[in-house]
């Protein structure tokens, strides 16, 4: 019985408030922290830096703010896409046209307009529900998606639509080679996440999820319905935007607007939903889940030598996703943080069976 | 496994898991004779909903499973089937909760109770029976399920399931947010039933008082586990059963503003 | 912040104080409420008296669980006032009446099913609970210290229901009879004056049904919690409750002691049948 | 390096809504290769590759790059979309590995001061919208006929449809015909409103910028429409098999720029039937050779292949190149008439020469009609203007490079 | 005005066909509260094992009829999109059996992604033709009234006049009959429908091949107009807007929804798109929809969404 609470009584609320009661959660946490801060940069290659784990980070980040919106809230949002493009484009604007302006800075300005175009379009949210809103929000991705490229003031003139940033430093320090950008996105991660399971154990988060689980019964206990909805929109939007705008300008570096297309917003959908809905690590195996097994399946041909057309292995990969997809769901229709922790239920038992 | 040929329904020492993890039936074996009505009874929890659930299949949709023990209807193993196989045989489950369609008519809540019969006849008649057991479903009976009150969305869950004409009915909770004479009502409907067309009935139930009145015999469940069980005369008069189902402690009924606030414990919590 | 739910677990019961049963905290006028074709409540007018246990009973569809939902806001009813602490008001929004404290549980359970029994209770105390976003992000000192002194409070009900061992459960997992429980839990911590319970006994045996009528009675004792009671088992209306309300088809049609009413004509015939 | 082998990354979509224009595309890349190395490869020297698939997705596509990148051998990109060329931009120079994005990618990116790593042979939007203008006032009569005109631009809405736009809005000031865009919504599945558009405008000239399903789409539309398919001109990528196959002879008239021909008369098109088609090694299938998409992805591998040879004259013949050794190499590109004739190119390309400044080499194409069951009847050769485009270019990399901090490159820096 | 009715009649055609697909959906929901995302790739590998076949069967029995091929072909595709639906309740559906709506709808999108590499592995991905004989020159009419004439497309008349035919088609059987009845039933409560003996399997499955059925004519008229190839699984997203503004439960609300946004969606761009630049109108489609929602939250003809304690 390696992992059990029994034993560790809590002679303060203080105590049981901590994020993680559990000892062996806690030593888990700051072993993960430790490995990911410093002994994965230092193992990793280049490749799997930038290519896989840099990306992985940014997109975990704009999944753990979907997660704020579509598990903790319920509000089923589809224009995911939009938000991040507006965090991207927005910190743009605020990093080429103002001189000097720190790299963080634009990019939690990034993330504020992105906040406000949430609000804006989280106002229908008062009175759509469910998957009428989901499609609804689809209006705020083609509207972004159509206003980045017609509008040339956004994009700085630039005759094609299509921006590039470079030369970026956070304190002096260039952020250039794939560790600083892994540790960059890593440490945005880890702020975000803390300060969102902050939130979600709060008040502001009891709100999100009464609202999510039975809003007449929310109000009735006082709970404002616009208050709760908007700030879930605003926190969340915020979340993505800065995930966004990381993704312009750490992972791609020029992007134009189908960097943030539909296909992004139900892509991070996936990632919540797998990941499982209202459950921060959930967003993280999520993000882990949809970006690591396409590229995992992509070779697994390879390993075996098989030399396949890349189109039959694309569409195999297309398939054996899509049937992964299902399983899991079939498995665990919670997600993956749910199936991890039963897994930890299970253990608590073992090795007596119950 | 000697079942003797009047025993409709065997289920022999169950065990079930929910969601993998939670065991919450531990070897639960109880039988139902043909044309009687069978009461299980149990504070909140015993797992009287789940054990209906694993006799008419509808646990998959829960994510729980019955991991040992057999189910026999008439001698046949059912644990298989589907529940829609099983109306097909005559039995039908009333949900706890009502689960009424929210967005159907109440008579269209009742009319797909009969989703598995085909004589247009029969139904109409059968309609006609259920509204004239609950006069007030047929006031109400335009309206959206979701729209009514609690207590008209139980009788339509009853009234529902009888449109299948089922040959045996498992009841939970029948009483729960009826008035006090609807009650009465439910009860002498099921007796009526049970009596003129022989339909035998399992009932879980809280009201205990009234369910041993009606019930031929009594199975007791804490825990997951049967700890009582015998002819519900006998039950009625148990000691125990008294103290702890009937609140008759030391014979008379006690006030509900005089009862000790001191915490009691049954005595036979595993 | 004063916690007198602590003299609870002293309480022998035996010796009940004299209750203070005062003036009309809450008094309706006239209500109706319809709903296209459907009268669910014509001109219904009562009254609450600070203190008291008050019960609504009636037969199904009679429209009980309709007036609660109009005192909370739920409904605004067509027709009529409502008059709460000497305010009237004829429609309010629910925000409104919670922070007036009222406070209420509900027939068809109502719990936020994807969260913990500790947070469904906490809940409730969100109204009293300032801290901003940015304050509860970071969890700094007076967020922290708030989030704590409300903890402390849904510890004691928590103590009081005696749900200890479920703190952590998702509430959707529990039985029906603890779920009821919490409910209750939930509007209490919102420390109302006025409590609206919506058959918080149904679905119980006799010994939870017991243990209910204590948890309600209790909280009228100590806290002087007026109470608003829809329940259906006739012993409990009878034994807990100082008045009794009788609606039928949407009418009143009997107010007065729970002795008064058992013995109304009208109300048997409709109502409680023949034998109770 | 210690590898034998010259490393060829190949960026493909062969799934998608691109994949019927990707395909064939990335075939004539691959044949290329596998006759190359049938003859011995180059001076020796076995060329490896391997594909990726990009959907063409630009995040899948860096996710490509990256994984392809430090292989060794690698000798040079060919990202094969102009999304995934503006993510890749920024980071091969200091991968040091050099781009190749014939016909495609930023106009701008000709000016090889400014654009180091960048190769846009042969032509860029650019340079192609130009041409169309031209051969357009041919029909017309001349350049000063133009005026009064009605020129309507279909295009693809995104950075690749978008390019052409200040060129053409140059032009129309410069000659007096009027401009109307028209965009049209990605992947294009939809144009209705386009097109009742334009006979709403009835336009003397529609120019196609698009892609893949929008392509045929538009065709159809213009049938539906009635706008008569000879006055509508599409650009390289929308004058192909796959983009009027399905329209068959309605869109009979239509024509597009060509960069190339098609064909299976070319002697390296043969060549690629006997030794790699008929040994069984083919890529595709084989009546797919030849075609015009195709022949351009081979036309891209030679020059690739060309640029390494060119690099090996210099850095050591028989030996591995180097990214860098290979951004010489193609930055010195000489290859006249003789040349493509011997590598049996006879009149598929005009000679191509770049230099430092010049990263484009040639600014020729044709324009070619659909006769309804194949791609014939070739007009004369066309050169872009250069009086026009040179300043536009130049405007454009300096404003680059201002934004990237980038100085133009030195002299002592064009020579090494 | 010749114009503006033009554009007229051109949204409305459009919308026609925007309401097939829609259909697609609507019935899925309305019957086992799904919202199926799959719809689209249904449209595809419906498409694409028409087109194919019909250029197989020829070639494989060494036969030349037009009518023929596409007459063995459509049969071989429905086939495949009932075998298509079984399979799906058995792997899928039925083992997610009482799950809530956004877990389903993620079933669905992994559905997708199975069938979007499974048609493309059996059938290719390169681009195909479907020719049902549907004529592709314009119809000029009314000449005498209007300068220029009104020019109709013969090809959409057609597939409007089919799509319509359809969905009135559907409209008349899913209404009153009890089987109707009982696929609502499903939809709001799958494990109340299941005890009282309505076959989950079975409704499924015949709810799916219809819904199969429908996208293979969808795929047919799409897929002659577009010619058959992936992109032909994104016109599926042209038919949401669709579906939420005339409410996700009706099958009428499906043909009136297709109607307003197809002809909201022309004219806008005709009209305002010139304004602002154009390419307006897939975003104003959405916009359209969302303001109507404003105003009635479950679509024009949709179930009331039921909120109550
Ligand atoms: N879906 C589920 N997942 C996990 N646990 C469950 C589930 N349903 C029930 N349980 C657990 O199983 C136990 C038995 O529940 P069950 O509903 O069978 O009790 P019951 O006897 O019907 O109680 P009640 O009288 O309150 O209805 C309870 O402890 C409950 O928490
Ligand atoms: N939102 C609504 N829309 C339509 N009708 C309603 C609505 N709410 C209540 N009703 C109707 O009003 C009547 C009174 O309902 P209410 O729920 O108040 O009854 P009740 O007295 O609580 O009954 P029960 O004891 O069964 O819970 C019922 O007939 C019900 O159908
Ligand atoms: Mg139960
Ligand atoms: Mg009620």
């Amino acid at each position: 019985m390696l992992y059990r609470e029994n034993g560790q009584f809590k002679t303060t609320y203080a105590a049981d408030l901590q994020i993680f009661p559990i000892l062996q959660d806690r030593i888990a946490i700051i072993a993960l922290l430790v490995l990911a801060f410093a002994v994965v940069p230092a193992l990793s290659s280049e490749y799997f830096l930038r290519a896989i784990l840099t990306p992985f980070l940014i997109l975990s980040l704009a999944a753990l703010g979907l997660n704020v919106l579509v598990g903790y809230c319920g509000q089923i949002s589809l224009g995911t896409g939009a938000f991040m493009a507006v965090g991207a484009y927005a910190a743009y604007n605020f990093h080429v046209r103002i001189d000097g302006m720190p790299l963080i800075l634009s990019l939690l300005l990034g993330g504020l307009m992105a906040t406000l175009v949430g609000v804006l379009f989280g106002i229908p949210s008062l009175r759509i529900k469910g998957l009428y809103l989901a499609v609804a929000t689809l209006a705020a991705q083609f509207f972004t998606d159509w206003a980045f490229l017609r509008i040339n003031w956004f994009t700085n003139n630039s005759a094609s639509g299509s921006v590039s940033v470079a030369g970026l430093s956070v304190l002096g320090m260039p952020i250039e080679t794939p560790v600083q950008k892994y540790l960059l996105c890593l440490s945005f991660l880890a702020v975000f996440g803390l300060l969102t399971k902050n939130l979600v154990r709060g008040a502001i988060g009891r709100e999100w999820m009464a609202i999510r689980d039975m809003d007449v019964a929310a109000a009735v206990i006082g709970i404002r319905p616009v208050y709760a909805k908007l700030s879930a929109f605003a926190v969340s939007s915020f979340i993505v935007g800065v995930a966004g705008a990381l993704w312009g300008f750490i992972h791609l570096g020029a992007w134009e607007p189908a960097a943030f297309s539909i296909d992004r917003s139900f892509q991070l959908l996936f990632m919540v939903i797998i990941g499982g809905l209202g459950s921060i690590m959930g967003s993280i195996f999520g993000a882990a889940f949809i970006v690591l097994l396409p590229i995992f399946l992509n070779q697994v041909p390879g390993w075996f030598g098989l030399s396949i057309s890349t189109a039959l292995a694309s569409h195999l990969e297309f398939m054996v996703f899509g049937a992964l997809i299902v399983f899991f769901l079939i498995v665990e229709p919670h997600g993956l943080a749910r199936l991890w922790s039963t897994f930890k239920e299970k253990l608590r038992l073992w090795p007596f069976p119950h | 496994m000697s079942s003797s040929p009047d025993i409709v329904l065997n289920v022999n020492g169950i065990e079930v898991i929910y969601n993998h993890v939670i065991l919450v039936l531990k070897g639960v074996s109880l039988q139902v004779p043909e044309g009687r009505i069978v009461a299980l009874l149990g504070g909140n929890g015993a797992g009287k909903t789940t054990t209906l659930r694993a006799i008419s299949n509808l646990l998959k949709g829960e994510r729980g499973e019955v991991t040992k023990g057999s189910i026999e209807l008439r001698g046949e193993r059912i644990e298989n089937l589907s529940p829609a196989d099983l109306v097909r045989r005559g039995v039908v489950q009333v949900m706890e909760g009502r689960h009424c369609f929210a967005h159907l008519t109440i008579e269209e809540n009742l009319m797909t109770g009969a989703y598995t019969r085909s004589d247009r006849g029969e139904v109409a008649a059968n309609l006609e029976k259920v509204y004239a057991y609950f006069p007030r479903l047929k006031t109400r009976r335009t309206s959206q399920a979701a729209y009514t009150s609690g207590g008209e969305q139980q009788m339509c869950a009853i009234g529902r399931a009888l449109m299948a004409n089922p040959s045996m009915v498992l009841l939970d909770e029948p009483s729960m947010g009826l008035a006090p004479q609807i009650v009465d009502e439910v009860f002498a409907i099921v007796k009526d039933l049970n009596e003129k067309e022989r339909v035998t009935f399992l009932l879980a139930e809280q009201n205990t008082s009234m369910a041993l009145r009606y019930a031929d015999y009594g199975y007791i469940l804490e825990n997951g586990r049967v700890v009582m069980d015998g002819p519900a005369e006998g039950l009625r008069e148990n000691e125990d059963v008294k103290e702890f189902y009937l609140g008759m402690g030391g014979g008379d009924r006690k006030s509900f503003r005089d009862v000790k606030s001191y915490k009691r414990r049954k005595r036979w919590l595993a | 912040m004063d916690l007198p739910l602590q003299a609870t677990a002293q309480d022998e019961g035996s010796s009940r104080p004299a209750r203070r049963i005062g003036e009309p905290i809450l008094e309706v006028k006239n209500i109706s409420l319809g709903f296209g074709g459907v009268k669910a409540l014509t001109d219904i007018s009562f009254d609450v008296r600070e203190h008291e246990v008050r019960a609504i009973i009636g037969p199904n569809g009679a429209g009980k669980s309709s007036m609660l939902n109009c005192i909370n806001g739920v409904y605004s009813p067509q027709q009529g006032s409502i008059t709460f602490r000497g305010k009237t008001f004829k429609h309010m929004n629910s925000r409104q009446v919670a922070e007036m404290g009222v406070a209420r549980t509900f027939q068809n359970l109502a719990l936020f099913k994807g969260m913990s029994v500790l947070d469904n209770i906490m809940s409730g105390r969100n109204l009293k609970m300032k801290s901003g976003i940015l304050a509860q992000a970071l969890r700094w000192g007076p967020a922290q210290r708030e989030e704590l002194r409300h903890r402390e409070f849904v510890e004691h009900i928590i103590d009081f229901l005696e749900i200890q061992a479920w703190r952590k459960t998702p509430v959707g997992r529990l039985p029906y009879g603890l779920q009821k429980r919490v409910d209750l839990g939930r509007a209490l911590a919102m420390e109302p004056q006025v409590l609206l319970l919506d058959e918080p006994m149904a679905g119980m045996n006799v010994e939870e049904k017991q243990d209910m009528s204590r948890f309600v009675l209790d909280v009228n004792d100590e806290f002087g919690t007026t109470i608003v009671l829809i329940e259906h088992d006739m012993g409990v209306v009878m034994d807990i409750s100082d008045r009794v309300v009788v609606l039928d088809y949407g009418k009143k049609i009997g107010d007065g002691t729970p002795d008064e009413v058992r013995n109304n004509p009208e109300v048997i015939s409709a109502y409680l049948g023949a034998e109770h | 390096q210690d590898t034998k082998e010259q490393f060829f990354p190949l960026l493909v979509y062969r799934t998608g809504p691109y994949a019927p224009n990707g395909t064939p595309w990335a075939n004539g890349k691959q044949d290329y290769i596998k006759l190359v190395n049938s003859q011995g490869g180059i001076n020796g020297v076995k060329i490896a590759f391997e594909e990726c698939e990009t959907g063409y997705a630009t995040d899948k596509g860096v996710e490509c790059y990256e994984r392809l990148k430090s292989r060794p051998g690698v000798a040079v990109f060919d990202p094969q979309s102009t999304g995934i060329t503006f993510a890749l931009t920024d980071k091969a120079p200091s991968d040091k590995i050099p781009l190749i994005t014939l016909g495609y990618g930023l106009s701008a990116s000709q000016d090889g001061n400014v654009f180091k790593w960048n190769f846009p042979l042969m032509g860029s939007y650019w340079t192609g919208a130009d041409i169309l203008v031209q051969h357009i006032a041919k029909r017309e009569g001349g350049l000063d006929k133009l005026k009064g005109k009605k020129i309507a631009l279909v295009y693809h809405d995104s950075p690749f449809g978008k390019e052409p736009i200040p060129l053409l809005q140059e032009r129309a000031k410069l000659h007096g015909f009027e401009l109307s865009l028209i965009p049209v919504t990605a992947p294009g599945v939809e144009q209705k409103s386009a097109w009742l558009q334009v006979r709403q405008q009835r336009p003397d000239y529609v120019m196609l910028w698009g892609w893949g399903v929008m392509n045929s789409t538009a065709l159809k539309e213009a049938v539906a429409t009635g706008y008569p398919r000879d006055k509508m001109y599409g650009v390289w990528w929308a004058g192909a098999e796959p983009d009027v196959k399905d329209v068959g002879a309605n869109a009979k008239g239509y024509h597009a720029l060509a960069l190339n021909t098609a064909g299976t008369q070319p002697k390296v098109i043969q060549d690629i039937l006997k030794n790699v088609h008929d040994k069984g090694q083919g890529t595709g299938p084989r009546d797919e050779v030849g075609q015009v998409l195709y022949t351009r992805g081979v036309i891209i591998q030679m020059l690739t292949i060309e640029a390494v040879k060119r690099a090996q004259e210099r850095f050591g013949k028989g030996k591995v190149m180097t990214g860098e050794q290979v951004r010489w190499g193609m930055e010195n590109l000489a290859l006249d008439q003789k040349k493509l004739d011997a590598l049996g190119f006879a009149g598929v390309l005009r000679p191509i020469s770049t230099s430092c400044q010049d990263h484009m080499g040639s600014t020729w194409a044709r324009i070619h009609t659909w006769d309804g069951a194949k791609w014939g009847e070739m007009s004369d050769w066309y050169q872009a203007d250069d009086s026009l485009l040179k300043p536009m270019v130049k405007a454009a990399a300096d404003k680059y490079a201002g934004e990237k901090k980038i100085t133009r490159r030195s002299a002592e820096d064009c020579g090494s | 005005m010749g114009f503006f009715l033009e554009t007229l009649f051109g949204g409305l055609m459009v919308g026609m066909l925007y309401s097939l697909i829609a259909l697609g959906f609507v019935l899925i929901y309305k019957a086992s509260g799904v919202f199926n995302f799959a719809q689209g790739a249904m449209v595809l590998l419906a498409a694409l094992a028409m087109a194919r076949f019909a250029e197989w069967y020829p070639k494989w029995f060494g036969f030349d009829n037009l009518i023929l091929a596409n007459v063995l072909a459509f049969a071989t595709a429905m086939v495949l999109m009932v075998a298509v639906a079984w399979i799906i309740e058995r792997l899928v559906l039925s083992r997610l059996v009482n799950q809530e709506g956004i877990t389903l709808l993620m079933a669905t999108l992994g559905i997708t992604y199975f069938l979007d590499g499974a048609g493309q592995t059996l059938f290719g991905n390169d681009i195909y033709t479907i020719n049902v004989g549907m004529p592709k020159e314009p119809l000029l009419v009314m000449q005498d009234t209007f300068q220029g004439g009104l020019l109709l497309s013969q090809e959409d008349l057609i597939a409007a006049v089919v799509a319509a035919a359809l969905v009135l088609l559907l409209a008349l059987f899913f209404q009153k009959t009890a089987t109707g009845r009982a696929l609502r039933a499903v939809a709001d409560d799958h494990q109340a429908a299941q005890s009282i003996g309505i076959p989950l399997s079975r409704i499924w499955v015949i709810v799916w091949s219809v819904a199969g059925f429908v996208a293979l004519v969808a795929g047919i008229i799409w897929g002659s107009k577009l010619g058959v190839q992936f992109s032909l699984s994104l016109v599926a997203l042209k038919a949401l807007p669709v579906v939420i503004l005339g409410g996700l439960t009706s099958v009428p609300g499906a043909i009136i929804g297709g109607l307003l946004i197809g002809v909201g969606e022309k004219l806008s761009e005709i009209y305002i798109g010139p304004l602002l630049g154009g390419g307006i109108e897939i975003w104003f489609a959405y916009v359209l929809a969302l303001l109507f929602l404003l105003v009635r939250p479950q679509g024009l003809f949709g179930e009331k969404i039921i909120d109550r304690v």
